[in-house]
């Protein structure tokens, strides 16, 4: 049995997420046919990593679930990310 | 410890000093401690124990000590580190390869020993190549070491202090002969580093050997560290033995085919620019590398030469 | 976190809770694998970049971007069959998941013909013409094979998870009061969209 | 087959019967206490074959010159005494066992979360085990790579380097799981009462060491897989030739190995933090700073992995970053011997033979953290690394710490797990003989170490004779030692049961049920109303 509230999502919101991501990738492909030198990846990065969190919250349901699976998303992504920094400073500074 | 063979030794081991020093007080501090507690409240001393939950006072004290003690082990160490880094413009290039399991070092005038031969007091410099895998070029007696990564060339510099001879090991495991991937660097007075210095570069020297045969050949066979793997006596080692192998039918093994085949010239030089083309029944594939790069056929002719004499 | 402490059960096989915690931390496990790509993806990337971004030409932006745009719709069709169920409405829930199983088909199907499209130019793991590749094309073929391939498998594994809710469900094994196993595959496939998200711009999109 | 019995009479889990009887009982189980059991025998079974090696090597080692072994075996045999060690032994290790049987007990639940799931991983870690060993079979000879499977000598050497590899993958899936499986149980499992703050510290190492085994493992399997799709398909990733970058093989395999340090030591601490205050009689000293370096060691651990790599040619930065993390760490290793000594001050210490190995883990484990200390050291490390000294600093603190504080526990928990009692002197002499060859086995590593002597050698030159003689006499008397510890047990194992539900009055869960436990380890779930050292 599980103890949470049920939130339940309506459809409608279920299609207006999809159209939201669908419309976030036709700009990044977009964008990234401009020219923009290197501003190009971090541009698609930043698109990508705001779909992400949006399939993370709607999707994945994190935004009506308990806190603790939200925090611990935060850990993990932070430890990650982290990870790639200090893993940088090899070969930044090369 | 402290013994001034190069010029990283005294901040080296006075980092030694500091971290092991700050280690001992404290292990024998604490375990005194530990000792005295079991013996003063042993059970039979002190029946009845004192419920103590912790004390923040305690924990915020026995947290920032090590934390300063820590924070000055790692200064000593980066002190005594960081200059290695740095060697000065004027530093003698000396270009050091690896490869499975021999060391060859190269000069700015074109020669090549097989010992590391540097100057007393003087900056040298090493580029540090390898030819196949990962070796580690360490020198002890100068507490220096620095892997040897193919693909990259890292580096590595000294001021040798003292002259004698020190040992030179490879560090990084790097196959089966890895405990026999070892030298000497020879440390030598400067005078005495310009006469070697000269004689080796002096190529006449060298014609002059080559008069008889096989004895150039003998040197190349060296210092490519071909008898890492190649005994001149017939021993088996890695690869076969040179002994009596001119001129000697093998079986080996060309694209999963077994085929005889007799060692003449051409045999002799395919098994050197392409050691994997055919493979000598007993031995694995992959061992010898292609020594194109760093011979020619003329340095292969010497070779066979050389391996004409040993019968 | 405390509200959770008293939660002991006396069925232990039952704790839905416990199972999507469970699978949340599986994610977890899954990004960091996935992660340890991106590590070395990143890496090659900056240390060949100009071989990257002249090696994405090969590979199809339209094939990229329909994939895409099939994962997101998948990912929204289970977020609906999950809505459905807990609406108790069946028909929806099955109709909703087979039609993701039917795109994640036609994912696969997709990334066959681009595979295949590749194999026949010799391209392929291991094949001469990949061997000849300069090193940093190299590295990025190397790398989009690995990576869109353990994807795949993914997908795959998503697939079979997906499969089996969607007999249960008709079986009624997972029903309106119990579908900790919808909920539980619909996470595990949103992941794999999660993933692709990203990929998608890391290898089709470089410029 | 955990239904509830209804009779009055609860079978305790060894005698219980359920769908099968014997040796299928047992491989079907999903009572946590058997598969923590399971895990003992096996990993028992490893641990030794991986010990015989040691002192193979070490004879090996007495005298310069070929002994009794030729290079190759030499190399193939620390290759697998170091993957068997790690891999099947120490990582694994106290969490699968003591963690397994009495992780549920401790925290007032009848079994973990998963119990499936639990017997799932351990199969997984016996097919990884099995097939880490077929390497030694099948191929072209048993892996020579040394257990770190460096490239490119990995992708290159004729060895069969894939089973070794999938192997180890697939005990890595076993890690994770178990892992996944902890932390599950206790966010979920504690009994009515036991907030987080009340969990017995046992437990919170689990915890932590649950989240490193989640967040690293993953990187080194896929690692892993990067190497065999690199040997088996040619699809490069590390070999240079074809510009891949094996200084980055060697960041991912540390990413995992380095946090995998602390999968080995962070439940052998916790078990050292149950032993010390049962046995001083008082409650822990400092519980909350203990939860909080547990979480910090796990935590910081993350991002030290770079010490390994000192003289791989990272760059000057990392370097520096590196060394002063890994000072960092040491900070919370520092605050737990300073919490376990304090727990001593003005308790009633009773001095019983799991108390002294704890004692003797704390000795050994400074030692080895000290050594650290050494390692971490940017100047020091150039220096000692790939040296003897390396090899002296990891048997110190992963064989004298989590060894140590393995046998600790099984000596602390024996009575509990099968009801039977040991002869405490015959323990104790054992415990002493070890000791005293502990350290002359790994004592002189150290100073071969500072003179020079690379690790990984199989041959040595005349300088280095002496203290490697030394050293192989030790590892004789140890020998000596754990055979006497290991008879011991056996023997009272098939000694008769006695009455001993709580023989050193302890205060935690796992004593105020029976010896052995009953098959759902509590009649009635317990309500927690105080801290788990109440005394
Ligand atoms: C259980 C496993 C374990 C643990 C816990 C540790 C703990 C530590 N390790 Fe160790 N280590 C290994 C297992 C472990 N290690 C292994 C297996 C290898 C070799 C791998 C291979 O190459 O094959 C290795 C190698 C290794 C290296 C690489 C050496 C090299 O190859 O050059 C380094 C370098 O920094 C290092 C450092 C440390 C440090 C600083 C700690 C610290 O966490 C120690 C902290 C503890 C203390 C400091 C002692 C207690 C503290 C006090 C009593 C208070 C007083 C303290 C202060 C004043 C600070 N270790
Ligand atoms: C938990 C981890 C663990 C443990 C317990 C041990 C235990 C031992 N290790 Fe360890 N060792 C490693 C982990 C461990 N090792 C690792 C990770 C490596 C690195 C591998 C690599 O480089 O890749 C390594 C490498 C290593 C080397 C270095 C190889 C080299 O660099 O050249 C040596 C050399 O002597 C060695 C020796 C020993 C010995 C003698 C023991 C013995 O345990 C000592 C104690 C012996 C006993 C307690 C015997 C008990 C006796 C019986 C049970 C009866 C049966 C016995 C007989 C019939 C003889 N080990
Ligand atoms: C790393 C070890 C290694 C080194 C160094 C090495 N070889 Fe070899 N060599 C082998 C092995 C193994 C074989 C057998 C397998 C094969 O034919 O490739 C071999 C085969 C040969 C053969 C054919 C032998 C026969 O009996 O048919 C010749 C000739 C040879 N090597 C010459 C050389 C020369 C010259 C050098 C140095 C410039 C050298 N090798 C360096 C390992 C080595
Ligand atoms: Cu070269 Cu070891
Ligand atoms: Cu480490």
């Amino acid at each position: 049995m599980s103890d949470e509230k049920i939130h339940i999502s309506p459809y409608k919101s279920h299609i207006m997420v999809l159209l939201g991501l669908i419309v976030l990738t036709v700009i990044t492909v977009l964008i990234t046919s401009v020219e923009m030198g290197p501003y190009n990846t971090t541009a698609a990065m930043i698109i990508a990593s705001i779909k992400g969190a949006i399939v993370l919250l709607y999707f994945m349901h994190l935004r009506f679930d308990q806190k603790i699976y939200g925090i611990m998303v935060a850990i993990v992504v932070a430890i990650f990310a982290a990870v790639i920094v200090v893993t940088f400073f090899d070969y930044l500074y090369r | 410890m402290y013994s001034g063979a190069s010029n990283f030794v005294s901040a080296t081991d006075t980092a030694f000093v500091v971290v092991i020093g700050i280690s001992v007080i404290f292990l024998v501090g604490i375990t005194l401690t530990m000792l005295w507690f079991v013996y003063r409240y042993n059970k039979k001393r002190n029946p009845v124990a004192t419920q103590i939950h912790g004390s923040n006072t305690l924990e915020v004290v026995w947290t920032v000590i090590p934390t300063i003690l820590v924070l000055v082990m790692f200064f000593y160490g980066w002190a005594g580190y960081s200059p290695m880094r740095n060697a000065p413009e004027n530093a003698m290039k000396i270009r050091a390869n690896a490869r499975m399991w021999s060391w060859l070092f190269e000069y700015e005038n074109g020669i090549k020993t097989d010992t590391l031969y540097v100057p007393l007091d003087k900056a040298v410099a090493l580029d540090l190549i390898s030819l196949d895998v990962i070796h580690s070029l360490y020198i002890p007696a100068f507490r220096v070491k620095e892997d040897m990564v193919p693909g990259k060339t890292n580096k590595m510099w000294f001021i040798a202090q003292k002259a004698g001879n020190y040992e030179l090991f490879c560090t990084e495991y790097c196959g089966l002969s890895h405990s026999y991937m070892f030298t000497e660097v020879k440390v030598l007075p400067q005078p005495e580093f310009d006469v070697w210095y000269a004689r080796m570069a002096d190529t006449t020297l060298q014609k002059e050997a080559a008069k008889i045969p096989g004895v150039r050949g003998r040197q190349i066979v060296q210092t490519n560290g071909c008898l890492a793997c190649h005994s001149a006596d017939g021993s088996k080692l890695i690869g076969p033995t040179f002994k009596g192998i001119y001129g000697h039918t093998v079986v080996v093994n060309t694209d999963g085919r077994e085929r005889e085949i007799v060692v003449d010239d051409e045999y002799i030089t395919r098994s050197i620019y392409e050691p994997d083309s055919d493979v000598v029944k007993g031995y694995t594939k992959g061992m010898m590398i292609s020594y194109k790069q760093q011979l020619n056929d003329a340095d292969i002719a010497e070779i066979i030469e050389y391996l004409k004499t040993l019968k | 976190m405390e509200t959770i402490t008293t939660h002991q059960h006396a069925d232990l096989h039952r704790d839905d809770t416990a199972a999507k915690l469970g699978m949340w931390l599986f994610i977890f496990t899954e990004i960091l694998l996935f992660g340890g790509l991106f590590i070395v993806y990143s890496v090659y990337r900056f240390k060949n970049p100009v071989a990257f971004e002249l090696a994405h030409e090969e590979l199809s932006i339209t094939m990229g971007f329909i994939n895409t745009i099939i994962l997101l719709v998948s990912s929204a069709t289970v977020a609906i069959s999950i809505t459905a169920m807990q609406k108790n409405d069946r028909k929806i829930t099955l109709a909703m998941l087979g039609i993701t199983l039917l795109l994640a088909l036609v994912f696969l199907i997709n990334k066959y013909f681009e595979w295949g499209g590749k194999f026949e130019h010799g391209m392929y793991p291991g094949s001469e013409l990949m061997k000849n590749l300069s090193n940093g094309d190299m590295l990025f073929f190397s790398l989009y094979f690995f990576m869109t391939g353990l994807h795949g498998v993914h997908i795959l594994i998503g697939m079979i998870l997906l499969g089996i809710t969607l007999v249960k469900v008709k079986t009624g094994a997972v029903n309106s009061g119990k579908y900790a196993l919808l909920e539980n595959s619909g996470l595990y496939w949103h992941l794999v969209d999660l993933i692709w998200i990203f990929l998608f711009p890391l290898f089709y999109l470089i410029h | 087959m955990e239904e509830q019995t209804e009779h009055k009479y609860l079978p305790n889990y060894l005698e219980y019967r359920g769908k099968y009887k014997g040796l299928a009982g047992w491989l079907t189980t999903t009572d946590h206490k058997r598969i923590g059991l399971l895990y003992f025998y096996s990993m028992m079974v490893f641990f030794l074959a991986g010990v015989v090696m040691g002192i193979l090597m070490k004879l090996e080692l007495i005298s310069p010159g070929e002994q009794i072994m030729g290079a190759q075996v030499y190399n193939g045999l620390f290759t697998l005494h170091g993957l068997t060690m790690i891999f099947l032994f120490v990582i694994p290790g106290v969490a699968a066992v003591y963690g397994n049987f009495f992780l549920p007990i401790l925290i007032g639940a009848k079994d973990v979360s998963f119990p499936r799931l639990n017997l799932m991983s351990w199969y997984l870690y016996i097919i990884g085990a099995i097939v880490v060993l077929t390497s030694q079979f099948m191929g072209d000879g048993p892996p020579d790579t040394g257990w770190t499977f460096y490239a490119p000598y990995s992708l290159k050497t004729q060895t069969n380097v894939v089973a070794a590899v999938t192997g180890a993958f697939i005990l890595g899936f076993s890690s994770i799981l178990t892992g996944l499986n902890f932390i599950v149980t206790m966010h979920r499992l504690r009994a009515p009462g036991m907030g987080w703050l009340r969990m017995p510290l046992f437990a919170w190492a689990l915890y932590g060491t649950g989240w490193i085994q989640l967040l690293a493992t993953p990187i080194v399997g896929i690692t892993f897989l990067m190497v065999i799709a690199e040997r088996l398909l040619g699809i490069g990733f590390f070999d240079p030739a074809i510009g891949g970058d094996p200084i980055l093989y060697q960041h991912l395999f540390w990413i995992y190995s380095h946090p995998a340090v602390y999968i080995m030591i962070l439940p052998a601490m916790g078990a050292i933090t149950e032993i010390i205050p049962t046995f001083a009689r008082k409650t822990i000293f400092g519980y909350t700073a203990i939860v909080i370096s547990s979480m910090a060691i796990a935590f910081v651990g993350y991002f030290v992995w770079g010490h390994h790599m000192f003289t791989s040619g990272m760059s000057s930065t990392s370097r520096w970053v590196f060394s002063l993390l890994t000072f960092l760490v040491a900070i919370p290793s520092a605050i737990k011997v300073f919490n376990w000594t304090a727990t001593l001050y003005k308790g009633s210490i009773n001095i019983k033979t799991p108390f002294l190995w704890a004692i003797c883990f704390i000795f050994v484990f400074m030692i080895g953290g000290f050594s650290g200390l050494v390692l971490g050291s940017l100047a020091t490390d150039i220096h000692v690394h790939d040296t003897a000294f390396v090899v002296a600093h990891f048997h110190y603190i992963v064989f004298g710490g989590t060894g140590f504080a393995f046998f600790a526990a099984l000596h602390y928990w024996y009575p509990k797990m099968f009801a039977k009692v040991y002869n405490p002197k015959i323990a104790n002499l054992g415990l002493f003989i070890f000791f005293v060859g502990f350290n002359l086995l790994y004592f002189p590593m150290f100073y071969l170490g500072m003179i020079g002597m690379p690790r990984r050698y199989y041959d040595y030159l005349p300088m280095f004779h002496n203290a490697n003689i030394l050293s192989t006499i030790g590892s004789w008397i140890m020998a000596t030692g754990l055979l006497i510890v290991i008879i011991n047990l056996v023997r009272a194992r098939r000694g008769t049961g006695k009455e001993v539900n709580d023989p050193w009055d302890g205060k935690t869960l796992e004593w105020t049920i029976a010896s052995p436990p009953i098959v759902e380890n509590f009649e009635e779930i317990p309500v927690v109303d105080h801290g788990p050292y109440e005394y």
